[in-house]
């Protein structure tokens, strides 16, 4: 029988990780996309962990998950409302179009 | 380094040339992240055991609520500063006061008593009142 | 019982911020006083850290905030470009119409999470700090809510800040998991063995820090993000969040992971080798003065890091006595840009700078004198910087690292000289405006005198700075 | 005594520079800032020249020693001075205020400004004269290029940009490897105060690359064969006055630096890279000769003909015999008065005709009889015939060079023969032959000032052509001290039995 121990959560959590940060760099058409993508770092962040603080039995891992919670969440509110005053000056939120600053 | 690859990704030139580049980069990332966890000889048999037993006096809710506010109460109240933060710049940057629009002002109305409302005037024989004057 | 007269300052910032945000709701029109407010507040809480018995080291709340000798300086040394940048800036954003209440709050806020940045003994700690900045900062820069460059320049500062706090905090959890503790000594204690996991987590850790003072191979949210935002808040960014991240990769480097110096030195260095040639190289194509001074500034962190990377408490020394002097040359930079007006517009290109000594022959000269120190050049400030820099790199016998440091100052002259030759030798154009508010002349006079004179008495900075211990 | 003289001597400048920066300007006082300006350089001149009076020359030491804590526990503001340093103060106190004089003339635009940088580089030049502390001499050193670069750049011809910039970025570039040779001496030896190191010595082992380090900051500044490209351009693109300091004063810092630190503080590493700098100084006497007589450009020429000059005189230091070394200073004080004297000379040609270019002249001496006086003597100074200045130095580089190797003396010989063929070539073409332009017809001959800048020039030319005794009698004890001090001598026997 296959028991769940820390190496299958950590797993889980670098599978998420990965895809974050491939969802962060290949994505070339929506921004939104880019945002979803930071949730899902801060999700594995956060089973990282939470499985680390149960196999220590140490607390601080899931407070610290908590306030990442937190911060995750007002981070989500002012990306979106980034976004928000982006799309109203330039009608768009391509990735591939957010292009105006270069030198 | 990839991030290097920046302003490539936000431009629309050399449209499909970095898909490889960055796929083959996130697979090596996790490669990387799963030796870490695989090398892990801290505690090797922390590896295979199952989740350790926890005191069952309290629960994991009450033990994180008895810390949160004791030990952590200072990054409670930080956290709160960070919500304010949310709140202020989700407000500053999409909030839009429209002009030309007609608003109710609630303190005006209910603070309004009957002077305000009726007026008496004496009016003459045959000579009307001017309303809206 | 903690000792919260310790964190007075911090407390009394974040009063202030709900008694102005409140005060600034109920008044109508209070956008300036709001903003002058905000300035007398910064000076107040300047005041109370100066006030705290310098010879306390202490730390609070189970060890993880520290009050030691180097938060004092730090923090002192925030507040204080706080000032200065608030005193500078505020008649552009009158001009530029983004003078609302939140403008001087969310400065605030970030001063805010700058001073537990600077603090912090804990991960946790640590990282609320850095949102609390960074959440004000991404607002900041896209404050300009009807500009499109500044919107972009938020959006490209918040993913990119976005993702590096994650790399960060995916490292921060691998510290935790290795070390089973967030506070930094215990982290210390708890990793005398090399494991992978810790390796990995200081990796992840130092690429996020590196994001926040955009060393390279991870600066290229800088020049844009210096280029689109409001200059106000350009220099914001130049000066204060560098300030901040500086700290906390030296508590880094030098309390958790210290005894693990053989991991992470290779690193710094290349990221010091790199900033320093790339900053340099990258500088001499650019039309734009704030995207010339983020590639400059980036330059500059390489030196800043080169300190860093010594492993020794002269080295840090000789890297906060760096940024000390690199905000003072910012500082006066930025006034000067300032001072670029015309008809209610701001000019930013390195061509509007042309002949400028014919019609306004004291910024000029304050241009140059900051171009030339920022080139490092003696007998000017910016060559003590370095000088300290090279002294505590030589010691460790760190050769290679002070060769390339030294041929990328002299590429980095070459754009700098590229300005003066544009100021003093091309032909003039039209006149700009030359008056300017008191608190903007007061900067530039300031930083500009405190950048010639610095080598009348060197020792000054050096010797408070000396005062600091690490460990 | 307890005055600080030399201090004096450096701040005095500065303060002239802030007095004129401060009185607010309008075009009637131009006339008093200038004289501003020329009052101070001369209370500098008569200070620095009561300062060599009073200096007694019989005694070794560094005399008015000032030394004052700088940047705590490490370096220490030092100043003092020796024969040998004494004399190079008195050079530069001498050139500036003749410098001050001509910018009547040569300077159309910003005088003011042009006035301020002077004097703050008269400070500069002083300080890198008498720092005897490394990092303070380092200081000196590199801070003269922001308004030498200024002088070229804003006030100098067509190319002024480029020639700025090549200027600024050799001289940067060769002087950083400098900074690292001085901090990784401090870390050597503990110190970096110049005396105090004569006494310690350095290490053996580490000589080699400190002295290459140093060298090649010296060497661009010299300038030596093949970093010597930016001084022509320097020199034809700066305005009158930024040419006679850069060819006086600035082109003497290496060379006082060759003495003063190559010899002094790495004595084995010199003596280990004769064959180098021979090479060197033999390649630029030769090759710079021929490239000057092929030359179109007047102040080319000349700049080139400094590079050969420059080259005897890295030549004679290191002969490392009191011949030789002294010949090179007794050189390097002679073309400082020869080549200011001969930029002045093609700037007073060219404020009247507005170009450099020889063959545009011809038969001048039919039109300005004074000037081609003058420019004869300043010719034979710069060829070194007997009974100039410049004959002495050229000699005794020659008398220490073949004391230690025959072959070298013999080539650089050939280079005086050079010498003298373009210089008197070029006093043909330009003095000489027949009037054809127009235009040259119409030049006028010297202006009062003229006369007195130029006359003031041609006397101590011929003074120490045939009296060399004060300059020689002020170096000789530092000098021999250096070579007893080194044992060079010991040496330089042992490479004779040999």
């Amino acid at each position: 029988m296959l028991s769940i121990g820390l190496g299958h959560y950590l797993t889980l959590a670098a599978i998420i990780f990965t895809i974050g940060i491939v969802g962060i760099f290949l994505n070339r058409k929506n921004i939104i996309v880019i945002l979803m993508s930071i949730e899902l770092i801060l999700l594995a962040v956060n089973i990282n962990l939470v499985s680390f603080s149960i196999f220590i039995n140490d607390l601080s891992g899931q407070v610290f998950t908590l306030f990442i919670l937190t911060v995750a969440a007002a981070e989500a509110a002012i990306g979106l409302a980034i976004i928000v005053v982006y799309y109203r000056n330039s009608g768009t939120i391509r990735v591939e179009e957010i292009d105006r600053l270069k030198g | 380094m990839w991030l290097n690859k920046k302003n490539e990704w936000f431009n629309s030139s050399g449209r499909s040339s970095h898909i490889p580049v960055g796929l083959l980069v996130s697979i090596i990332i996790f490669f990387e992240l799963i030796i870490v966890i695989g090398g892990w000889k801290y505690k090797p048999d922390l590896l295979d055991s199952i989740a350790i037993e926890i005191n069952t006096d309290l629960t994991n809710t009450q033990s994180l609520g008895s810390v949160i506010y004791t030990d952590y109460i200072h990054l409670f109240q930080l956290s709160g500063m960070v919500l304010l933060v949310a709140m202020i710049g989700a407000i500053v940057l999409t909030f839009r006061q429209r002009s030309g629009v007609k608003r109710q002002n609630y303190f005006k109305q209910i603070s309004r008593d009957r002077k305000d409302g009726i007026e008496l005037v004496d009016v003459e024989n045959n000579k009307g009142v001017k309303i809206d004057a | 019982m903690e000792n919260l007269q310790l964190i007075i300052p911090e407390l009394f910032i974040s009063i202030m911020i709900m008694f102005l945000l409140i005060f600034g709701v109920f008044k109508k029109n209070s956008s300036q006083l709001v903003y002058n407010l905000t300035t007398v507040s910064l000076v107040a809480a300047l005041a109370l850290i100066i006030n705290l018995d310098a010879q306390i080291e202490s730390s609070l709340f189970n060890n993880s905030y520290n009050i030691d000798s180097l938060a004092r300086f730090m923090k002192i040394l925030l507040i204080l470009s706080g000032i200065f940048v608030m005193l500078s800036s505020s008649k552009y954003i009158q001009i530029s119409k983004i003078s609302k209440i939140e403008y001087p709050i969310l400065i605030l806020c970030s001063i805010l999470g700058m001073m537990v940045m600077i603090s912090s003994n804990d991960l946790i700690v640590f990282y609320m700090g850095l949102e609390l900045q960074s959440l004000a900062l991404y607002v900041l820069a896209s404050f300009n809510r009807d500009n499109l460059l500044s919107t972009e320049s938020g959006l490209k500062y918040f993913v990119l800040s976005a993702l590096s706090s994650g790399l960060l905090l995916y490292g921060c959890s691998l510290i935790y998991g290795f070390s089973e503790t967030t506070n930094f000594n215990q982290i210390m204690v708890n990793t005398k063995e090399i494991e992978y996991g810790l390796t990995f987590g200081i990796v992840f850790i130092l690429v996020g820090l590196a994001f926040k003072i955009s060393a390279v191979p991870f600066h290229m949210w800088a020049p844009d993000v210096y280029q689109g935002s409001p200059t106000s808040v350009t220099v914001f960014f130049a000066l204060l969040p560098k300030i901040a991240a500086l700290t906390v990769f030296i508590r880094f480097l030098y309390i958790p992971f210290y005894e693990l110096g053989d991991q992470w030195q290779m690193i710094i260095i290349f990221l010091s080798i790199a900033s320093m040639v790339f900053g340099a190289v990258a500088a001499i194509g650019q039309k734009n003065l704030k995207r010339l001074i983020a590639y400059s500034s980036i330059s500059h962190m390489g030196y800043a890091l080169a300190g860093l990377s010594t492993g020794t408490t002269q080295g840090v020394q000789s890297s906060i006595t760096y940024i000390t002097i690199y905000l003072v040359m910012n500082l006066a930079f930025f006034s000067c840009l300032f001072m670029l007006k015309r008809n209610d517009e701001y000019y930013e290109n390195i061509d509007d700078l042309s002949g400028l000594s014919k019609n306004h022959p004291l910024l000029s000269l304050s241009l140059l004198v900051v171009l030339f120190s920022l080139a490092g050049i003696p007998p000017l400030a910016g060559f003590f910087a370095k000088f300290y820099i090279f002294v505590a790199v030589i010691n460790e016998k760190m050769y290679f690292l002070a060769i390339v440091g030294l041929l990328a100052t002299v590429i980095a002259a070459f754009y700098y000289l590229r300005i003066i030759k544009i100021i003093y030798f091309d032909p003039e154009k039209e006149k700009f405006e030359s008056k300017h508010n008191l608190g903007l002349k007061f900067t530039l006079v300031a930083s500009t005198f405190f950048i010639l004179a610095y080598f009348i008495y060197p020792s000054g900075i050096v010797d408070i700075i000396s005062q600091i211990n690490i460990n | 005594m307890n005055f600080p003289i030399l201090s004096s001597l450096i701040l005095l400048p500065t303060i002239g520079a802030l007095f004129i920066f401060f009185v607010r300007s309008s075009n009637s006082q131009y006339q008093s800032s200038k004289y501003v300006a020329l009052f101070i350089t001369l209370a500098n001149f008569f200070l620095s020249l009561y300062l060599w009076i009073v200096f007694d020359k019989s005694i070794v030491d560094f005399q008015f020693v000032e030394e004052r804590e700088w940047i705590s526990g490490f370096v220490n503001y030092k100043v003092g001075v020796d024969g040998i340093s004494i004399l190079f103060i008195l050079l530069t106190t001498f050139i500036t205020p003749i410098c001050v004089i001509t910018v009547n003339a040569t300077i159309k635009n910003r005088l003011k400004d042009f006035l301020i940088a002077i004097l703050i580089l008269e400070t500069f030049m002083i300080g890198v004269f008498c720092s005897l502390d490394l990092v303070v001499f380092y200081l000196f050193f590199e801070a003269g290029l922001i308004p030498m670069f200024l002088i070229i750049g804003i006030w100098g011809g067509e190319r002024r940009v480029y020639s700025a910039f090549k200027f600024f970025l050799y001289t940067l570039l060769g002087s950083v490897l400098m900074l690292v040779a001085i901090i990784s001496i401090y870390w050597i030896t503990g110190t970096t105060d110049v005396i105090k190191l004569y006494e310690l010595g350095i290490d053996a082992k580490y000589q080699n690359l400190l002295w290459l380090a140093f060298f090649s900051s010296f060497a661009v500044k010299t300038p030596m064969w093949p970093v010597h490209t930016w001084l022509p351009d320097a020199h034809v693109e700066a305005p009158t006055a930024g040419s006679v300091l850069l060819a006086a004063i600035l082109l003497k810092m290496a060379g006082y630096g060759f003495i003063r630190f190559s010899l002094g503080l790495f004595p084995d590493a010199s003596l280990y890279f004769v064959p180098l700098v021979y090479t060197l100084s033999l390649i630029a006497i030769i090759y710079t000769s021929l490239v000057a007589l092929m030359q179109e450009d007047m102040k080319k020429l000349i700049a080139y003909s400094s590079v050969a000059h420059m080259g005897f005189v890295t030549l004679g230091i290191f002969t490392m015999t009191q011949q030789g070394i002294e010949g090179s200073i007794f050189q390097m004080i002679s073309h400082g008065l020869v080549s200011a004297a001969l930029f002045l000379c093609v700037g007073v040609v060219y404020d009247r005709l507005h170009t450099r270019l020889i063959n545009r002249y011809g038969g001048l001496v039919s039109i300005m009889p004074k000037y081609a006086i003058v420019f004869m003597v300043f010719t034979l100074g710069a060829l070194g015939l007997p009974g100039t200045s410049g004959f002495i130095g050229e000699f005794l580089v020659l008398m220490g060079a073949f004391k230690k190797n025959i072959l070298v003396a013999t080539i650089a010989s050939l280079g005086v023969i050079l010498g003298a063929a373009y210089m008197l070539w070029l006093y043909k073409r330009i003095i000489f032959g027949k009037l054809i332009n127009e235009d040259v017809k119409k030049m006028v001959d010297l202006k009062r000032f003229e006369i007195v800048t130029l006359w003031l020039l041609v006397l101590p030319i011929i003074f120490f052509g045939f009296y060399p005794e004060p300059l020689i009698n002020s170096i000789e004890v530092s000098v021999a001290n250096m070579i007893d001090m080194n044992d060079f001598d010991k040496i330089n026997k042992l490479a004779l039995g040999d």
